[in-house]
């Protein structure tokens, strides 16, 4: 066991001195530098065909980068690309995705948190059932709930245009997918926020209810300024959850208002004469764009929060 | 929101004392390149009425886009107007009472004595009600062949599907793909009915598909068909591709020989320039039997309750009909008018083949018309895995096709 | 200041009646209606709705009085398009759960070696997340495109033989679509986990230290079994996920060649609003329910069932 | 013989020097407690002899051999943590054997071993069980376990009860002097309690930013802190201060017009001489009653306030402007506005340099 000791006579002293390039570093870095080429790899080659011209692909290598860059697939995609005879590329759908997204996502995020704060800290009888039922909900396949949604949004519809005398129609408008969103995202968003204040010390709450607070200054004056954090990782994960939904977008809104996920199946899958891959890669880039920048500029924030939502579920 | 628009549109349009004029949201899966051209021929006429064509093209197949169509009627946000084939696809829609009766627009002009044949009209009544407004007339049943892949292989054009699969070999040799083929369910399930009727006969098929007679499905003579499918299973081996225009690419590019494909392949060829009888070749009905099935698309109209919307719904379908619309639309689609008084002589040589097979009655109705989507769906399932597994061997495809002709209803 | 545990605070004991039940905790109760809706009318009412009308004939519109008993189940488990379906679902679900299990946490427990770069390494193994499967299915139908893709390029180095095309061979396609799914969805395994290691006391890697254990027997024996809690939350995660793959599908395959690479999810929809037999698609989705809770209730019944201990 | 020896061992993080040039020898048996305020670097101290952190420089040696370059466990220890670090998913016994396994240890060496460590902690009827189903002490007694199994001469103990009430931690304290009389092993043990380290150590090394203080055995860092810190530091009730200046004669502490006889103390460095300095002197030190008389100096106080511990009460007044607490008899009847006369040896006390802080 002692054999580790000096070598060459040096009295061993100070930092022991350590080699570099042991077996282990080796295969550390080596196995992280093949996984990150795994991870990476699509992102090039998205990159690099979306830079080049038609005839260079042609020649039919997906790796090689473009000899001549041009960025015109890009101002295709971005506006030109046509799916039937609408010829704007995916600016349309992007100014849709955000439409959707921004009341989606308040929407959500305001409901599922008044959830988990009602469920850890104002618990009453039943309130775990519907909890239970909830999280089970999560897992029940979407295809099962979407034709009975479509007739729940049709008749709320119509209860809502006869209670207010004006028309209202659910279904095809943005506000049946606001809808939507927040019904199927309430499960894990609820999870998390119920989690997160069951980590809130129960004496804050008491000594709260002691002063004569309220259900809601409870949660507006003490839990919302605490649960800040939390709500950065649910504006993270609806965001990015919300603006890459494709099965909600296609089945519940209408080709005005389609988000640009559908709009890139639809543009990818209008098939004029030969496939541009370029074109479509760039379409595709920009899809991505809002996500990536999302997760990019959170960083920390977005891998702390999913720590914490997690990892006590 | 839509309504909102649309009401104030009116409104304005009201004031300036010019007849009524609403938007319309029209929803079809036109978006090759042929088909974009031809659907703004659409546009076009009905903008220049005042009123507005907003289109809702969903791409994909049908297979994408009946989804998107029959749940937004389903859900109560129906479009204006919608393309679907005509046949059984809006059976329950009407009776349901979703669709809007087009009869007085039908009578008015006199489109019982104009279409031809009568059968597409047929397929858009219910109880004496007309509540479809048939476009062109789409046939199933040809195959386009490169005059280049040829000329490179240094083998004769083929003049019929026999001597189509004895010039495979030749193809194949020359790097060619001898069939091109989309892998897409519909267009197995497509080509297979071609296959069917050319090699069986139209009787054959009508026994099994008008009559449901799963004993000739099981039968010798059907035998004989699968065996045809499965050569000409073997010589698409090689082509991988998804749509249908990008097979239909690759007999205009010269590297497959050719692609069984119904008329609407014809617009690309015109897109990309090339010429029927010098770049190219159409054989109806696979040069065997010249025959057409007379499928082809409609338009139907869910009923709204506005009666400005309702008024502009009427006149679309008026308009779909008219004459000129008819020849600019056809002619850019490929396919075949759906009006027989109408003169097209500047159609190429593929279009006026049909239009004398048509003119000649050699017709038979099409899959839409006789069988339900739940059995289509059926068929094409079976067809789309028999096409791209070279293992499934044509018998056991063929059981299983007696017992969904069994079970059709 | 002291309040006694659990102990309604706002009804006085003196008081001869007991307050309402129904309105204890009221605000708590209206405040969370949206929640009460969508389990028992969404959740609950729409799955009950499904599962009914599963025993219908119903076409393209609902037609509950059209009862047909187990017909549609009957078809369904004959359908080979189904059969095919399940068996995608059941080779994917496992590779995807033991894949994404282990490539994660090997990662995670790469990057918890206090290396250079770890930011770096993170964000590159998480970003796929940020994308829709949409756009992760295009990307790896391009990459795997047997002409231009990987085997093209392979072929073109020299290795005339090579082939690799997935998404053209319908014996391995699933496992194109594998590629794909673990590139989108393994990062964020790999966080849980990383989170999950993080949150480990670091006296017992001392401990561990002090006894001279390998770190590899560390993880095995101690660290791994410690994660228990975390690890069944990324499997449910995961398998939440497994059962809705759809999008994927659609945008790499669109379920082909042929029928190789369908999923139950993708012939839901499609019997269901294509092929206009509700009947058809409810039965199957409703066998896709009951396959989930087959997972699910002996799941939750080792996880909450007994008492909870700790 | 030294048991372990640290020498000149300096550990840097970034540019933040955490433990600067220490040295200490720790004899064999002998049971040193590194004590001081949260953040002095004493459970770094530990890490690093313990190996499990790299130092900067310096070299540590056990039994003799130099280990600076060694695994921790190849350095003959054990070691102890605050929060157990049991493993959670084996037994007790599964945590006192996995480490003998591991290290490939002959099955009935093991079994004799595990026997031993639970017979000495009296475990016995624990070993089948998970640490979860344990009680804090419990726990503690099998983290104890695991380091006596591995049969080493060192035993390295970081805050092993802090996380402890109060009442477990005294009777754990006493358990472990017992074993340190047991088994004569040699204990380093890291400790911000000042009762665990009086009552446990041999020596006592106290440390501040990374450097040590003063390291001598308890009665001598109580009695004769070696710098005003240690003073301050040590013993509850603190100290009490009072700031002023030795007189030329070096007889006379002067503060705020108060004198404060020095005859008889024992200064460290030489004679006194006249200079500004600190004189400190225990709360404890302080006489009431009859002998008030004999003692060197005698003041008249008023009493401000009282509290009372029960075995003693705590007085609070203001003696030469400077706030003054010190030490009754439990049973002294006192109340605040009393007033007491009270005497001291100032030359018992501790005089500190005002600028060096250092013992004089």
């Amino acid at each position: 066991m002692t054999d580790a000791t000096p070598v060459s006579g040096v009295t061993p002293r100070g930092t022991k001195p350590r080699k570099r390039l042991t077996p282990t570093n080796i295969m550390l870095y080596g196995t992280l530098f093949v996984a990150s080429v795994y991870y990476l790899l699509p992102l090039y080659v998205m990159v690099v065909t979306s830079l080049k011209g038609m005839p260079e692909i042609r020649l039919g290598n997906v790796f090689s980068p473009p000899v001549e860059v041009t960025f015109e697939p890009w101002v295709k995609a971005w506006a030109q690309a046509c799916t039937g005879i609408n010829c704007d590329g995916l600016s349309r759908g992007f100014w849709n995705s955000v439409q959707i997204l921004v009341p989606s996502v308040v929407i959500s995020i305001a409901i599922a948190s008044i959830n988990g704060y009602a469920l850890s800290l104002w618990k009453f009888k039943g309130s775990e059932v519907f909890f239970t039922i909830l999280i089970f909900g999560a897992f029940i396949p979407y295809q099962v709930m979407i034709y009975p949604i479509v007739i729940l949004l049709r008749e709320s519809g119509e209860v809502l245009s006869a209670i207010t005398g004006t028309k209202i129609r659910l279904m095809g408008s943005i506000w049946g997918l606001v809808i939507v969103h927040t019904i199927f995202g309430m499960p894990i968003l609820t999870l998390l926020f119920r989690n997160y204040f069951a980590s809130v010390p129960e004496e804050l709450f008491k000594a709260a209810r002691v002063d004569g607070a309220g259900f809601w200054q409870i949660y507006f004056q003490i839990m919302l300024p605490m649960a800040l954090p939390i709500f950065v990782v649910a504006i993270i994960l609806q965001v990015t959850g919300i603006w890459n939904d494709f099965l909600f977008g296609v089945i519940f809104t209408k080709p005005d208002t389609y988000p640009m996920t559908v709009q890139l199946n639809n543009i990818v899958n209008s098939v004029q004469g030969v496939k541009e891959y370029n074109v479509n890669m760039a379409a595709t880039m920009l899809t991505g764009l809002v996500p990536l920048i999302i997760y990019f500029a959170s960083g920390k924030l977005f891998v702390r929060g999913i720590a914490a939502g997690a990892v006590k579920g | 929101m839509n309504y909102y628009k649309t009401t104030t549109a009116a409104v304005a349009f009201c004031a300036a004392g010019a007849v009524s004029a609403a938007e319309l949201e029209v929803t079809h899966w036109w978006t090759s390149g042929g088909e974009a051209a031809a659907v703004s021929e659409f546009a076009k006429a009905f903008d220049a009425t005042g009123n507005t064509w907003v289109d809702g093209a969903i791409a994909g197949s049908g297979g994408t886009a009946r989804p998107i169509i029959v749940s937004r009627i389903i859900g109560g946000d129906p479009m204006h107007a919608t393309q679907l084939n005509h046949g059984r696809q809006a059976e329950e829609l009407i009776e349901a009472g979703l669709m809007l009766d087009l009869t007085d627009v039908a009578e008015a002009e006199g489109w019982t004595d104009l279409v031809n044949p009568t059968s597409l009209l047929d397929s858009c009544t219910v109880d004496g009600k007309i509540y479809c407004a048939p476009v062109n007339i789409h046939s199933w049943q040809w195959i386009w062949l490169s005059h280049q892949a040829y000329a490179d292989a240094g083998v004769a054009v083929p003049s019929n599907w026999d001597e189509f699969v004895s010039s495979a070999k030749a193809l194949e040799d020359a790097g060619k793909i001898p069939l091109a083929m989309g892998q897409q369910a519909w267009q197995s399930s497509g080509a297979f009915g071609v296959i069917n009727v050319a090699v069986g006969g139209p009787d054959l098929w009508n026994k099994i598909n008008v009559e449901k007679d799963a004993e000739a499905a099981a039968g010798p003579e059907m035998a004989k068909v699968f065996e045809a499918a499965s050569a000409a299973r073997a010589m698409a081996a090689n082509s991988k591709v998804q749509d249908w225009n990008q097979a239909t690419n690759l007999v205009i590019t010269g590297q497959a020989g050719g692609q069984v494909m119904g008329d609407w392949a014809q617009g690309e060829f015109q897109v990309a320039g090339q010429v029927a009888g010098q770049d190219y070749t159409c054989l109806p009905g696979l040069g065997v039997n010249e025959i057409i099935s007379t499928g082809g698309d409609a338009f139907y109209f869910p009923k709204q309750d506005d009666p400005e919307i309702e008024a502009a719904q009427k006149e679309l379908a008026k308009l779909l009909l008219s004459p000129e619309v008819q020849v600019n639309f056809n002619l850019k689609k490929g396919s075949l008018p759906v009006r027989g008084d109408i003169d097209l002589s500047s159609a190429n040589d593929c279009m006026k083949k049909g239009l004398e097979i048509l003119a000649a009655g050699s017709i038979l109705q099409s899959g839409d018309q006789v069988l339900s989507a739940d059995t289509t769906g059926q068929i094409e399932d079976l067809m789309v895995e028999f096409w791209n597994d070279q293992s499934y061997s044509a018998a056991d495809a063929q059981a299983k096709y007696a017992e969904i002709i069994a079970a059709a209803d | 200041m002291a309040v006694t545990d659990g102990a309604p605070m706002m009804s006085s004991p003196t008081s001869s009646k007991r307050p309402n039940r129904l309105f204890k905790n009221l605000t708590a109760k209206i405040a969370t209606i949206p929640m009460i809706f969508t389990a028992l009318v969404v959740f609950i009412g729409c799955t009950v709705w499904t599962i009914y009308h599963s025993f219908t004939k119903s076409k393209l519109l609902p037609a509950p009085e059209k009862w047909v008993g187990l017909d549609q189940y009957e078809r369904l488990w004959s359908t080979r398009r189904w059969l095919v379906s399940i068996e995608n679902l059941a080779i994917y679900g496992f590779c995807s759960l033991v894949l994404s299990l282990v490539i994660g946490f090997t990662l995670a427990a790469l990057l918890d070696r206090k290396i250079r770069g770890e930011g770096i390494f993170r964000t590159i193994f998480l970003y796929p997340f940020a994308l829709s499967f949409i756009v992760t299915g295009l990307v790896w139908q391009w990459i795997l495109n047997p002409q231009f893709g990987i085997q093209g390029v392979v072929q073109r180095w020299g290795w005339d033989s090579f082939t690799f095309d997935p998404l053209n061979n319908a014996n391995i396609v699933i496992y194109g679509i594998l590629i794909a799914g673990i590139w989108q969805g393994s990062g964020f395994i790999m966080v849980i986990l990383l989170a999950g290691l993080r949150g480990i006391d670091e006296d017992i890697w001392k401990a561990s230290r002090v006894e001279g254990i390998p770190a590899w027997k560390t993880y095995i024996f101690i660290i791994i079994p410690m994660m228990r809690p975390i690890f069944v939350t990324a499997l449910v995660l995961i398998a939440a996920g497994i059962i809705k793959v759809y999008d994927l599908i659609v945008a790499q395959t669109s379920g082909g060649p042929g029928i190789s690479s369908e999923v139950p999810a993708k012939y839901v929809i499609e019997k269901m609003f294509q092929s206009q037999n509700l009947g058809q698609g409810f039965a199957a989705s409703t066998m896709m329910l009951l396959s989930v809770l087959v997972v699910l209730i002996p799941w939750a019944y080792l996880e909450f069932g007994g008492k909870r201990r700790d | 013989m030294t048991n372990v020896t640290v020498k000149d061992l300096t550990l840097d993080f970034g540019a933040v020097r955490v433990l600067d040039k220490l040295n200490i020898d720790i004899q064999e048996g002998e049971f040193l407690v590194l004590l001081g305020a949260s953040g002095c670097g004493k459970s770094t101290l530990l890490n690093c002899i313990a190996g499990l952190l790299d130092i900067s420089d310096g070299e540590i040696h056990i039994g003799g051999r130099n280990v600076t370059w060694e695994e921790p466990s190849e350095r003959g220890i054990g070691m102890v943590f605050q929060s157990y670090a049991l493993y959670p998913q084996m037994s007790v016994e599964g945590n006192l054997s996995f480490g003998l396994k591991n290290a490939r240890v002959p099955k009935p060496e093991i079994a004799k071993r595990v026997a031993r460590a639970a017979e000495i902690l009296q475990i016995e009827p624990l070993l089948k069980r998970k640490p979860a189903a344990l009680s804090g002490g419990q726990r503690q007694r099998v983290a104890i376990g695991r380091a006596l199994v591995r049969d080493v001469d060192v035993f390295l103990f970081d805050e092993p009860l802090s996380n402890l009430d109060a009442k477990l931690r005294a009777d754990l304290r006493v358990e472990l002097k017992l074993l340190h009389q047991k088994l004569d092993n040699t204990m380093i043990y890291v400790t911000h309690d000042q009762v665990e380290a009086m009552t446990l150590a041999d020596r006592i090394a106290i440390m501040r930013g990374g450097v040590v203080q003063q390291i001598a055995s308890p009665s001598e860092v109580y009695n004769h802190p070696s710098n005003k810190y240690v003073a301050g530091f040590i013993g509850s009730p603190t100290i009490n201060f009072f700031e002023g200046s030795i007189m030329d004669s070096g007889g006379e502490f002067l503060s705020a017009d108060m004198r404060f006889p020095l005859t008889g103390y024992e200064a460290t460095q030489g004679a006194l001489t006249a200079r500004p300095a600190w004189l400190g002197i225990r709360p404890e030190a302080v006489i009431t009653g009859t002998d008030v008389a004999q003692q060197p100096f005698t003041s008249d106080i008023i009493v401000e306030l009282v509290e009372p511990m029960g075995s003693d009460t705590l007085i609070y007044t203001t003696l030469a402007g400077t706030a003054f607490r010190f030490r009754m008899s439990g049973k002294a009847t006192v109340a605040a506005g009393d007033a007491l006369t009270i005497g001291f040896d100032p030359a018992q006390g501790s005089l500190f340099d005002k600028s060096t802080e250092n013992r004089l």
